[in-house]
């Protein structure tokens, strides 16, 4: 029955190639389709949770045998991620009924197929060109809103991927000229030891970098400011949600799987907290609330970098709590956010007129911010012991200190909204119930999970120590085939 | 100090104080607190003019006040003596008058030299109240046109004298023909003359207010003080009220 | 068996959270809540002879997360300074619900706010291991942000920067907290105590810096004292004397159980500072002498009533400071009970510059005068405060002053006693500037026909007087509690009586020294009335002016720059130092944004990836 | 000397210093040129690059193209010895893929351009760049 | 200690204080006026003074508070008289110790202060400002001083106090620059000549005493007794061994209160900044010296 999980990558595609036929006879119905997709994923992601339960299971696609065939592999920590995108990515849906053309729902789910690629493929190639897929498909939706700015950002964020979609192909190419092989797990046994030297390194930085442009690693994220304020809002939610945290599931599958060598990790350690300082401060000083959040999801992104640069099952933890919470929270924030698009200085006042707004936008930005009672502080809490753990005392202060500044604009920014004078007339923004139900949902899924945190915390833990074994993903993925041959080193 | 000098009270009558009228414990207290008052006297000397340049050598090793018991004081709330030592012009007698009202129960004045008797020197000036006691009841004159120290101790030896004895109340007459005096002061300063101290309550506080207590100068002034509603406690913010002319409460 | 456990009054505090958020504008609704404040102070006191025994209200709001059990009881530290907690808010509470609420507009928000305030601090205060004390410390920092922001405007601002100090000394707290969880991986206090000597000395030494910065930022410790004034001052009266009461006192409790029972004050006596010159203990001290002195001689310059008190609630709280670590029986008790006592008359003063200020419209000491024949209660009121935050003897101020001079004194610290006698004087002579600006003088003209306070206002006043009176009378009320909590933290236990302290060396009753002094005022009373003549009342322009004739349209009064000759003599120390640091940083922090913002903002931002990849080849060569 | 040699012979270490110039030309072009249309031909160029070098990964000297002829023996034994000598075909499946895709991005590309320029009647980045910021600067304070 | 035996010593404490302070004012003023070769005055001056103002007719008052003040004054001093070690009576001495005897001596300050804040007069606030100023200035040296001496003696109780000077030696052989250090500041808390700003009688009218008339006078003439016999009581058992019989005793008092009238009389009046920057420098040096030195004997 776990095979039926390929059917999560090809469904999508299957209904975005067929989607501009059915939508000649349905009309708008169209977009239906794509959430009844979403919700049969959901279900085959439920029955094959309990399934994978215990130990992660390999799809061999085609029948063939890694280390020469393309493979999927299931764990608990994938499955996860495909849940949670699926759950936004169904919130996020752009049912809007009237002006929506075919083709942004084509490109929705070129987008969700691309993402299911990557999360559950164990191949290097094949993950790169899932990615690849996922980035034509983001460039597509950034250009959606047809406005001039749109195409300038869209066309500066396809040269940066694409810029880093090459790196990365040249360190597979690399890689495969070393080793042979593209099957992670192949690779897993053979890299560690034996590419330990300088083509190693400039292998590993080179996809490194190379993925590093989707998960908005430090010198490679000046697109997030952008492309977040001009794309359309809903289009941003899903790309700082989630596939910016995918992007860093790749990541974190190389380091601990590929390169677990102490000096990558001091590399990513360092862009990590460079992001999150450079993030907190570009937050503090940005004008308006949509670029604000952007320069917010990069330092929460900087934050997960680090959690899983130190490559303890602890860090692991807490780097999926924190991708977790920050997966679910920010669309909610960008979502809230885009109907107050325009400068900070014009939102004073907001409370009165869209009180539940504010109020949910306060409560979101407080579990961001890491107050205790709220989850935020408890992926915070694991983080900060992780990094404890390692003796990076350094690092947490750092950490510490930026959340001070994270404190400083968004503390403004609720003394703005909680201003007494009225807002004026004509620019008056009032939020309507309806939009408010994706926010809701989300809040209400964060804050339920706030009751049952100690039944979270040790599930994630087991997934912690699930991903941490590097052996187990080994024999899974090859124990099944007897070795071909060691590979024509 | 065997020359006595002139001393001239002009105040018509005094009303002579019954002896038998007080028990015998208030007579005693009488007695003993006449002579403390005696022993003890602060003397406020008001240099309204050239007089005053005999009180320091009547005060330092020469001739040392102290050792009579008398002490200079600074304000008129301390002092029992009010010395006026010298001509006094109107406009200083304003102030010598409202420095006399603000002096406590038993006060004294005492006019030193010839211009407090008679005007002196300034007898014909426009300038200048000629006789001090049309103003104020005053108990001693010390004549001379600047009495030497002798003359001003040997003056307030006679005073202590007099105050032992219990005769120096003189400053009862102030509340007592406090109209004939208030004429005197309208006469000069006009009639809408007024001081801070309320002097009838203050007669009343004393039990001093008799008939001529009361006359149409004081009349004039209750008129005043009613008009521009100075008999309340707080009464000057009444007068801020009437001159900004913010309309009657 | 206690009559009522913790649950009972968390019970309370939501009913009280609910009606305040639901009803807060209907008039009655202040009165139900006083009521409730009450009836939560009455609980914990039936059930306080339980605690004095040593005994702990337990209560079952408890929750376990990484093998962590958190869970709320209240020990007697706590009910003794949840006493003092209910005490305050509901005299607020009673003061805000009477005349005083018709004009206040946001009166539903003050009610919810403070009862919010309440169920946090209690929540703070029943806390009993670090993960707890963290988590109730977020919490009743993030609500006193929500209840000096309630003014708008200025408090707005002062609020805004009491957030970052707040959420600076979160941060500290929490990187203590992860430190110490890394040596002995738990949060319970017992088990840290325990564990403590494994940790290295200079770990340790950073670990008490920490907290130290951490709570003390809530105390307003000298460096991080800025934000309070303003934020004290321009709150609305319950909540000015709610918050001088008891707010800044939590950094003073969660110190006082950190220090003394989970870190012990013999290891801060051991602990160097680095270079071997000062050990922790003597640092500390310096520090609290500092914040007792500096902030009492920059109240001396206020010309605003609320913000000079509220500089003297900073400067006491140095003095509380001091009483706490001088590791001595009398000191640490002087600490505590300075705790109680700063309370009342700080509350008391607090309403009576309110009461003020709601009739005369302004708290500026330059513009007002002679209001003690129109507002005699408010009077005697501050007469009373002002004569306990000097600390002269009938009130409940000098025996906490006492026990802490004593203390210094016996412990061989005279430059410290010097510090600590320093600060009172300093203390005396501003609250007569603040007394004799306000009530005594020239009345105004325009104050002409002030009345007093209406009753609802004035009440809370008069009881909280009576306190401060009751305890400087009879000490031993709470000295008794105060014992009880020294016994259950394990460090010396005061030997105290219902009038005082017994030591060996020179001993304190208190209630001889008051009743000594009532019955001599009553001599002079006697010797004055009975003996001279009766007195006669005069106006106040019946003054003596130089012979000149005083009208009211002539400001006659002296209360602006009061003290001028000792302001020549020591101008020259008022540097601000600490002002300009602190812009300093805010300016570094705006210069770094504007920077970082400016990276982003690149038209050719590819070569920054470039210079990466370059960089990270060669770094890879290096490797 | 003889290594030097050798190497210098070596077609492997010719197509090595192609591909890498390429890649630098292509960098070159992407980062410091201003003209967008610039900038899409160096990334042809440097996807070129990387493509070559992808390809050479699977290279074996004096190896046989990757086809198995003698259809009818599929004894495993006979097919690892025939790999032997051929060239590993696995790269050349991925070049495909590879070139398919930096095709599709360079045609999204090449579309966006037209638009931009349809739009803004220009192609300097520059001048782009301060015209997204103004738009942006536009469209926030006159939402109406 | 019997009740009634109690209610003797506190009534007789403040009286027999009241007739000793008579005497020193008497022997100031007698000193002051035969060093400017003056006669001075006779024999029961300050009491007739006193009974004068009490007798006099009118009272003038500004208010209930300005009573209260004086009131409190007097309440102040006579409270201190009982806890001050005399020979023969202990009275409270052991209930309360030297520092409650310190802030027994502010609170008649405080008292006068309020009394002259209700009189309305810039002059008395002008005073009372420069009081509390000076105030500040004489209490640094002063609690030096004590602080010295309570660590040298280590216990606050003055009975204990004079009883170890009594076994060892007087306070004044064993801490000599301490005690040097107090004479001067007890010079500037009696309020005499060079620090007497406050009552400068050109400048403010007599400072705090120009709204003060009659009886209210007169109290502050008993307060000026109460308070020099109070001071020179304190310092005595501090540094001169206290007094064991009456006869002894008094001839310390006289010897304390006369070395400041010395330097009184041949000295002109500081201005109230001069007053702080001198009572900060040199007495406060003296005090911390012979604090060192205290400290150093360990």
């Amino acid at each position: 029955m776990q095979d039926s999980l390929i059917l999560l990558v090809v469904l999508p595609l299957l209904l975005a190639f067929l989607l501009p036929v059915i939508a000649r006879y349905l009309g708008n119905l169209s977009g239906l389709t794509g959430s009844l997709l979403l919700l049969f994923n959901i279900l085959l992601l439920a029955n094959a949770w309990n399934s994978v339960g215990y130990s992660p299971k390999v799809i061999l696609l085609g029948g063939f045998a890694a280390p020469l065939g393309i493979v999927f592999y299931i764990d608990k920590l994938n499955m996860l991620f495909a849940i949670l995108t699926t759950i936004i990515a169904l919130l996020l849906w752009p049912c809007r009924t009237h002006n929506t053309d075919v083709r942004e729902y084509v490109l929705w789910l070129l987008l969700l197929a691309g993402c299911y690629g990557v999360i559950l493929s164990g191949d290097l190639f094949n993950i790169y060109v899932f990615y690849e897929l996922l980035a034509v498909a983001s460039y597509g939706l950034v250009t959606l809103p047809a406005t001039g700015a749109s195409y300038i950002a869209g066309f500066r964020y396809l040269m940066i991927s694409a810029l880093g979609s090459a790196f990365a192909l040249l360190g597979i190419a690399l890689i495969y000229s070393f080793t042979g092989s593209v099957n992670i797990a192949h690779l897993a046994q053979i890299i560690p030891d034996h590419l330990h030297h300088i083509w190693g390194y400039s292998a590993a930085l080179l996809l490194i970098i190379g993925f590093g442009v989707k998960a908005e690693l430090f010198p490679v994220n000046f697109w997030v400011a952008e492309v977040y304020s001009h794309a359309d809002k809903r289009v941003t939610a899903l790309l700082a949600g989630v596939v910016s945290k995918i992007a860093v599931l790749i990541i974190l599958r190389f380091i601990i799987l590929l390169f677990p060598w102490q000096d990558i990790f001091n590399f990513l350690l360092l862009l990590g907290i460079i992001g999150v300082i450079v993030g907190e401060f570009a937050a503090f000083y940005a004008q308006d609330l949509l670029r604000l959040l952007a320069f917010s999801s990069i330092a929460q992104s900087g934050l997960v970098i680090i959690a899983f640069a130190c490559a303890t099952e602890a860090g692991i933890m807490a780097g999926i709590a924190l991708a977790i919470h920050h997966l679910l929270l920010k669309p909610a924030l960008f979502l809230l956010a885009s109907h107050c698009d325009r400068s900070i200085n014009d939102l004073a006042g907001l409370a009165k007129s869209s009180p539940w707004a504010s109020a949910l936008f306060v409560i979101l930005a407080l579990s961001l911010l890491g107050v205790p009672p709220l989850p935020g502080f408890w992926a915070k809490l694991l983080l900060l012991q992780s990094l404890m753990a390692e003796q990076y005392l350094l690092l947490l202060v750092l950490v510490l200190l930026a959340t001070i500044v994270e404190a400083a604009y968004l503390f403004r920014l609720f003394m703005l909204f909680y201003q007494r004078q009225e807002m004026p007339e004509q620019k008056r923004i009032t939020i309507q119930g309806q939009e408010l139900y994706p926010v809701i949902t989300l809040s209400g899924i964060l804050l339920l999970g706030l009751f049952f945190l100690p039944l979270f915390m040790d599930s994630l833990r087991e997934i912690a120590m699930q991903t941490s074994n590097i052996e187990a993903y080994i024999n899974t993925v090859l124990g099944k085939v007897q070795h071909i041959g060691e590979g024509n080193i | 100090m065997k020359d006595v000098i002139p001393i001239q009270t002009n105040n018509t009558e005094t009303i002579a104080v019954s002896k038998n009228s007080k028990n015998i414990y208030q007579q005693a207290i009488d007695t003993f607190s006449n002579f403390c008052r005696a022993r003890s006297l602060f003397v406020l000397h008001y240099c309204t003019g050239c007089g005053a340049i005999e009180l320091p050598p009547a005060m330092t090793s020469r001739f040392d006040m102290e050792r009579l018991g008398i002490q200079p004081m600074v304000t008129p709330r301390q002092a029992d003596i009010l010395l006026i030592t010298g001509y006094v012009s109107i406009k200083t007698l304003k102030r010598v008058i409202l420095t006399y009202e603000q002096m406590q129960g038993p006060k004294y004045v005492i006019g030193i030299c010839s211009c407090t008797v008679n005007g002196g020197m300034y007898w014909q000036s426009y300038a200048t109240a000629k006789v001090l006691s049309e103003y104020l009841p005053v108990d001693m004159y010390i004549a001379g046109c600047m009495p030497r120290p002798e003359a001003v101790l040997t003056g307030l030896q006679q005073l202590m004298k007099k105050i032992e004895k219990g005769e120096a109340n003189s400053w009862e007459n102030y509340f007592k023909r406090y109209d004939y005096y208030l004429g005197n002061q309208q006469h000069l300063f006009g009639d809408t003359w007024h001081t801070p101290t309320d002097i009838l309550e203050e007669a009343r506080h004393y039990h001093l207010y008799g008939a001529e207590s009361t006359g149409n100068n004081t009349a004039r002034l209750i008129k005043y003080t009613v008009e521009h509603d100075l008999t309340k406690l707080d009464a000057p913010l009444r007068e801020k009220d009437s001159m900004t002319k913010r309309g009657k409460k | 068996m206690s009559v009522l456990d913790l649950d009972h009054v968390f019970f309370l505090l939501i009913v009280n959270i609910g009606i305040a958020v639901l009803w807060g504008n209907r008039p009655f609704v202040g009165k139900i809540l006083t009521l409730l404040y009450i009836l939560e102070g009455l609980s914990i006191l039936t059930s306080y002879h339980v605690l004095l025994s040593g005994a702990v209200l337990s209560s079952s709001l408890t929750f376990t997360v990484m093998q962590q059990t958190v869970q709320w009881q209240l020990g007697v530290s706590g009910g003794f300074f949840a006493l003092i907690t209910f005490m305050a808010a509901g005299l607020a509470t009673w003061f805000s619900s009477g005349v005083w609420a018709r004009s206040y507009a946001p009166i539903r928000l003050l009610h919810s706010y403070m009862a919010l305030n309440v169920a946090a601090m209690l929540l703070l205060l029943a806390s009993n291991d670090f993960l707890g004390l963290f988590i109730a410390w977020e919490l009743v920092s993030l609500v006193s942000f929500l209840i000096i922001a309630i003014n708008g405007g200025r408090s707005a601002k002062a609020a805004y920067s009491y957030i970052l100090y707040a959420f600076l000394g979160a941060m500290a707290i929490l990187l203590a907290l992860i430190i110490i969880w890394n040596a002995t991986n738990s949060f319970s206090y017992v088990e840290v105590r325990h564990h403590w000597s494994t940790m290295s000395v200079n770990r340790q030494l950073i670990v008490v810096l920490l907290l130290i910065t951490g709570f003390g930022i809530k105390m307003a410790i000298l460096p991080f004292h800025r934000w309070q004034a303003p934020a004290y001052a321009y709150v609305p009266a319950p909540v000015a004397a709610f918050l001088g009461a008891i707010s800044s006192r939590m950094g003073l409790f969660a110190l006082f159980i950190v220090l003394l029972q989970v870190v012990g004050i013999d290891v801060i006596q051991t602990l160097w500072l680095p270079f071997e010159i000062i050990n922790m203990q003597t640092f500390l001290l310096w520090l609290a002498a500092l914040t007792l002195i500096i902030p009492t001689f920059i109240a001396l310059r206020q010309t605003d009533a609320r913000l000079l008190l509220a500089w003297h609630g900073i400067g006491q709280g140095g003095f509380m400071l001091l009483g706490i670590l001088s590791a001595n029986a009398l000191g640490t008790a002087g600490g505590i009970m300075h705790v109680f006592n700063h309370a009342s008359y700080q509350a008391a003063l607090f309403f009576a510059v309110f009461s003020v200020s709601y009739r005369t419209g302004t708290a500026d000491l330059d513009r007002l005068g002679g209001l003690v024949t129109r507002m005699p209660i408010s009077f005697t009121v501050m007469l009373v405060g002002i004569i306990g935050l000097a600390g002269l003897p009938p009130m409940n101020g000098f025996v906490s002053k006492w026990l802490i001079y004593k203390a210094l004194l016996d412990e061989g610290m005279p430059l410290l006693f010097l510090a600590a006698v320093i600060g009172t004087l300093g203390t005396i002579l501003s609250v007569y500037k603040l007394i004799h600006n306000t009530f005594l003088g020239q009345l105004r003209l325009e104050h002409e026909n002030i009345k007093e306070v209406p009753w609802s206002m004035s009440i809370p006043m008069m009881i909280l007087a009576s306190i401060v009176f009751i305890t400087g009378y009879f000490p031993g009320l709470l000295l008794e509690s105060i014992a009880a909590m020294q016994s259950t933290l394990g460090i010396s236990v005061v030997d105290y009586h219902l009038g005082g302290v017994n030591t060996g060396k020179g001993n304190l009753n208190m209630i001889v020294v008051v009743s000594t002094m009532l019955m001599a005022i009553g001599m002079g009373a006697l010797i004055f009335f009975v003996l001279g003549n009766p007195r006669k009342q005069v106006t106040q322009w019946d003054n003596y002016a130089g012979g000149h004739f005083l009208t009211s349209d002539m400001r006659y009064q002296y209360s602006h720059n009061f003290y001028p000759g000792l302001m020549r003599v020591i101008s020259p120390l008022y540097r601000n130092t600490i002002f300009w640091l602190e812009s300093a940083i805010v300016s570094t922090v705006q210069f770094m944004a504007h920077i970082s913002y400016a990276l982003f903002m690149q038209a050719n931002y590819l070569l920054y990836l470039i210079l990466l990849v370059v960089i990270s080849l060669l770094w890879v060569l290096a490797v | 000397m003889m290594i030097w040699d050798d190497i210098f012979l070596e077609v492997d270490f010719w197509i090595n210093i192609v591909s890498i110039a390429l890649i630098v030309i292509g960098i070159y072009g992407i980062v410091f040129s201003q003209h967008l249309l610039r900038m899409v031909f160096g990334l042809g160029l440097l996807e070129a690059g990387v493509n070559i070098l992808l390809v050479k990964a699977g290279y074996q000297k004096e190896a046989i193209a990757p086809i198995v002829t003698q259809a009818s023996d599929t004894m495993m034994s006979n097919i690892l010895a025939a790999t032997a000598q051929m060239v590993d075909p696995v790269p050349q499946a991925m070049v495909l893929t590879a070139i398919v895709i930096a095709a599709g991005v360079q045609a999204l590309a090449l579309s966006l351009v037209i638009r931009i320029y349809k739009k803004y009647g220009t192609l300097d980045s520059h001048v782009l760049f301060l015209a997204m910021e103004r738009d942006r600067h536009l469209s926030l304070n006159q939402k109406d | 200690m019997s009740g009634q035996h109690i209610f003797l010593e506190l009534i007789l404490m403040p009286l027999l204080a009241f007739m000793i302070g008579l005497f020193l004012v008497l022997m100031m003023r007698k000193v002051r006026a035969r060093i400017e070769r003056r006669v001075g005055p006779p024999f029961l001056q300050p009491l007739w003074d006193i009974i004068k103002l009490y007798v006099k007719k009118m009272q003038i008052s500004h208010g209930v508070i300005h009573d209260l003040g004086i009131i409190m004054l007097l309440g102040g001093y006579i409270t201190a008289e009982v806890f001050l070690p005399v020979p023969g009576m202990s009275g409270f001495t052991s209930q309360g110790d030297i520092i409650t005897l310190i802030y027994l001596m502010m609170v008649p300050s405080l008292g006068l202060a309020l009394g002259v804040g209700q009189c309305a007069n810039p002059n008395g606030s002008i005073g009372i400002s420069r009081a509390l100023t000076a105030m500040l200035a004489y209490d640094i040296p002063f609690i030096v001083v004590i602080a010295g001496a309570c660590l040298y003696y280590g216990t606050t109780d003055l009975t204990e106090i004079i009883a170890l000077q009594k076994s060892q030696q007087w306070g004044l052989l064993s801490m000599p620059i301490l005690a040097l250090a107090g004479l001067i500041a007890i010079h500037a808390m009696l309020g005499k000549e060079p620090f007497e700003i406050y009552v400068a009688p050109a400048e403010i009218a007599t400072g705090p005493m120009v709204e003060m008339s009659g009886k209210y006078l007169g109290s502050l003439f008993v307060m000026q007794c109460l308070q020099i016999y109070t001071i020179t009581v304190l310092y005595t058992s501090l540094f001169l061994g206290g007094g064991y019989t009456w006869f002894d005793f008094i001839p310390k008092l006289f010897l304390v209160a006369l070395l400041p009238v010395m330097i009184t009389v041949i000295f002109p009046r500081y201005k109230t900044d001069d007053v702080l920057r001198w009572l900060w420098k040199w007495p406060t040096g003296l005090a911390l010296l012979g604090l060192a030195i205290v400290v150093l004997q360990g």
